[in-house]
């Protein structure tokens, strides 16, 4: 059997690169792969491309990425939340590029590019500033705009338990992004909280199969409550 | 001079549009305080973006608030028995394919047509949109929930956008601190006025005609 | 709470109407809706579109309904099998039409309606007698053709459990379309083994959430292994 | 006149073809052979279209054959340990993602430019086309399996189709009953011969040119 986990952070990362567009899981303090991105800015890359349904919030995970300059640009949702403050000064300083998606938008975005589809058509954004600039089809007297695949090189992925083949399973709201992320990258990396032999995964219950899964790394047990900690 | 409603009372009046057995996506800031005033007896499922359905209120006890449990708006909730967890792409196949029988969102300005306004300043180089140009294209009732003038008193029903758009036509009726307003194909029509407000009170602080219809009520507040 | 508890297979199909496009769960033997199928032929129905993944097979489900002279059109991916006698015979003596859609495009039409989506752009049929007469776009050097969606007015669903708000498991390989479909129809009949108490299904591993589901008729036990019997 | 390979002796060659951790795709038909010829110690592990992944042998005992475990082939399989069953859109999505590092297809017809036939006979006015057109289009390797020639001695591998295309430009390599023959960008190149075959027996029963290296190896079979 492929051998899919990393005993170290650094081996885990060890192929992300200067420019890579990199898909990070992770609604508000829910499924963020906070281990990975502070492995992340330890690398101390340059020109990512972030993608997450915000853009950082406090001072760790994304909103260091980009005090440290290691972020170009952001493509997210929600980018102007009181929390993001870090992201909000680089960007008026013009130091890192933005692009606003609809959150529902996103998310199709991603499992477009992961169904190996060319795009789709959306009643989201239609007339708005947002779907400006995109082809409108109009279809039975209703108006959708084409929307393309949103590819990353990497997905930082959070999970609940991983087996040996990648299989996950997520912990509640913690699930968010990160399923669809893991199918839209070239190389999926997920920050597991459990580790599980193979086979004891109930196959039915298994959220994110292993096929979309390159590598783990084992960050820790479950550990409820603990502010900060790997949670999910 | 009257008292306008709270955010409270404007709620406790969202909360009764809610029929039972429906699915309901609450929009971030005042529309989530619609939860608390859900009458008895009345089954509502709420949808939360982040793959949530049936979505409960905050844990009565601090000690079972859990950080993989949070609403859109970043608060603790629960899971009611029987809801579910979803992924982000799941959660807005129902909500843009017409599973949301209403979303209670909040607005900057609403037109005529029911063009919603309410992610960007208009001096704004950029937005959070956030799911609410998803969720408004796709849910089949838009409730707009909102104060009806802004701080500096302009009206925020108005004949057409002057704000960024979010979705267009889907507003289908408006409830603020002074009245409830349906948007239908022949306008606005007044339906409600709070306590202590008369028509033209109302009309005075709208930038758009309103019919009136001869049974006029009151909002219970 | 909803009652979406149909005490009798009549009461869970009394909507059904004459020319309805119905989608119909399954692949092979698993996850049939079986019991619905039958239920639908005994209401004598007329012009039915049946959107499965084959054209019935032997004599029974899908295939009385056409023997039965109750189907106008089937959408389908594998229409020709040995088994689809009755398909045949009917299709030949030009008493039914015959839409062929490759299995992963009608999976994806189907998940496109249920999506509230427009279309999708596909690489699959580009250049082949499936897609000919649709849209082609070429982006970044590749060929997709347009897909529309595929609603259904009703959609006839197989599932292992199910709980008073409608909330679906699945057994094994009888999952394939039946979570699609839910999705996909205006209104969802669902045949479910068992039934169990609302919250004693796990949140984590329901398949489909209630809410895509508008009624259900418990069918029995689960009996492994026994020929034709409700095994899902 | 040396003898043909059997169906299993070309589903034995093409077993050797797929590496160890590959996703892959077994047509029905002869290529479900394949899965009886893994080379001990490679982890393999089979999709199939109906939403297995980690598709695993028929059951050893008649008993153990359950309705709900068959492949796409309708056949009874079972799932190995670390197994997965997911919806047929998220299936699809795998094998139009790109994560099949190859599907094994019956085919009809095979072009120099890699074009596939193999869903419709080109009197037929329709055919089973079942997930074949997006397998074919998505897999990163297309492995098309099939006799050398049809039953009157037509060749299969041509320059150009005569049958209706399934994908543009899919097959990466040919495996039949004499011979294994790669699709480059120069044209076919024929790779292997049968036992007892010649390169010129395979040229003749072929319908374009075959350019062969000088280290021409024999199927071991």
């Amino acid at each position: 059997m492929q051998n899919k986990k990393c005993d170290t952070l650094e081996a885990a990362l060890e192929r992300l690169t200067d420019d890579a567009i990199i898909l990070v899981g992770g609604f508000g303090i829910a499924g963020v792969p906070e281990i990975l991105i502070e492995g992340v800015c330890d690398r101390g890359l340059r020109g990512l491309t972030i993608v997450a349904n915000n853009s950082g919030t406090h001072e760790t995970g994304i909103a260091r990425l980009l005090a440290e300059g290691c972020v170009g640009k952001i493509i997210c949702s929600f980018p102007w939340a009181v929390e993001s403050f870090v992201f909000k000064e680089m960007y008026e300083a013009g130091k890192v590029d933005l692009e606003v998606v609809p959150q529902g938008t996103l998310a199709e975005r991603l499992r477009t590019a992961g169904a190996g589809l060319g795009g789709f058509l959306t009643p989201t954004a239609v007339g708005t500033e947002l779907g400006a600039g995109k082809p409108v089809h109009e279809i039975d007297g209703k108006e959708y705009v084409l929307e393309r695949p949103l590819r990353g090189d990497f997905a930082l992925i959070k999970a609940r338990e991983v087996d040996g083949r990648g299989n996950l399973t997520y912990r509640m709201a913690a699930r968010n992004f990160n399923p669809v992320m893991a199918m839209a990258a070239d190389y999926t990396i997920v920050e597991a909280a459990t580790e599980v032999p193979v086979g004891a995964l109930d196959p039915e219950t298994i959220v994110t199969p292993g096929v979309f899964v390159d590598c783990y790394y084992v960050a820790g047990p479950y550990t409820p409550g603990k502010e900060g900690g790997p949670y999910s | 001079m009257s008292e306008r409603l709270s955010r409270d009372q404007i709620a406790a009046r969202v909360a009764l549009e809610l029929e039972d057995g429906w699915l309901v996506n609450l929009g971030i800031g005042m529309p989530t305080l619609t939860v608390n005033y859900i009458p008895e007896g009345r089954d509502i499922l709420f949808h939360s973006e982040n793959g949530i359905i049936g979505m409960g209120p905050k844990p009565a006890r601090e000690e079972d608030i859990d950080p993989d449990l949070m609403s859109a708006g970043k608060g603790p909730v629960t899971l009611i028995p029987g809801g579910a967890f979803i992924h982000h792409a799941d959660s807005f196949a129902v909500a843009r394919g017409g599973r949301l029988d209403a979303a209670v969102l909040g607005a900057f300005q609403v037109a005529v047509n029911g063009d919603l306004a309410n992610w960007k300043l208009p001096t704004a180089k950029s937005g959070s949109v956030g799911g609410a140009m998803d969720i408004a294209a796709g849910a089949k009732r838009v409730f707009a929930m909102m104060t009806h003038t802004a701080k500096d008193g302009e009206p925020k029903i108005v004949e057409t956008l002057s704000y960024p758009l979010t979705a267009k036509t889907c507003v289908t009726k408006i409830f603020t601190d002074m009245a409830v307003v349906a948007v239908t194909p022949e306008g606005y029509v007044l339906e409600e006025v709070a306590p202590g407000f008369s028509a033209e009170d109302v009309q005075a602080a709208t930038g758009a005609p309103l019919a009136v219809p001869d049974d006029l009520k009151t909002i219970a507040a």
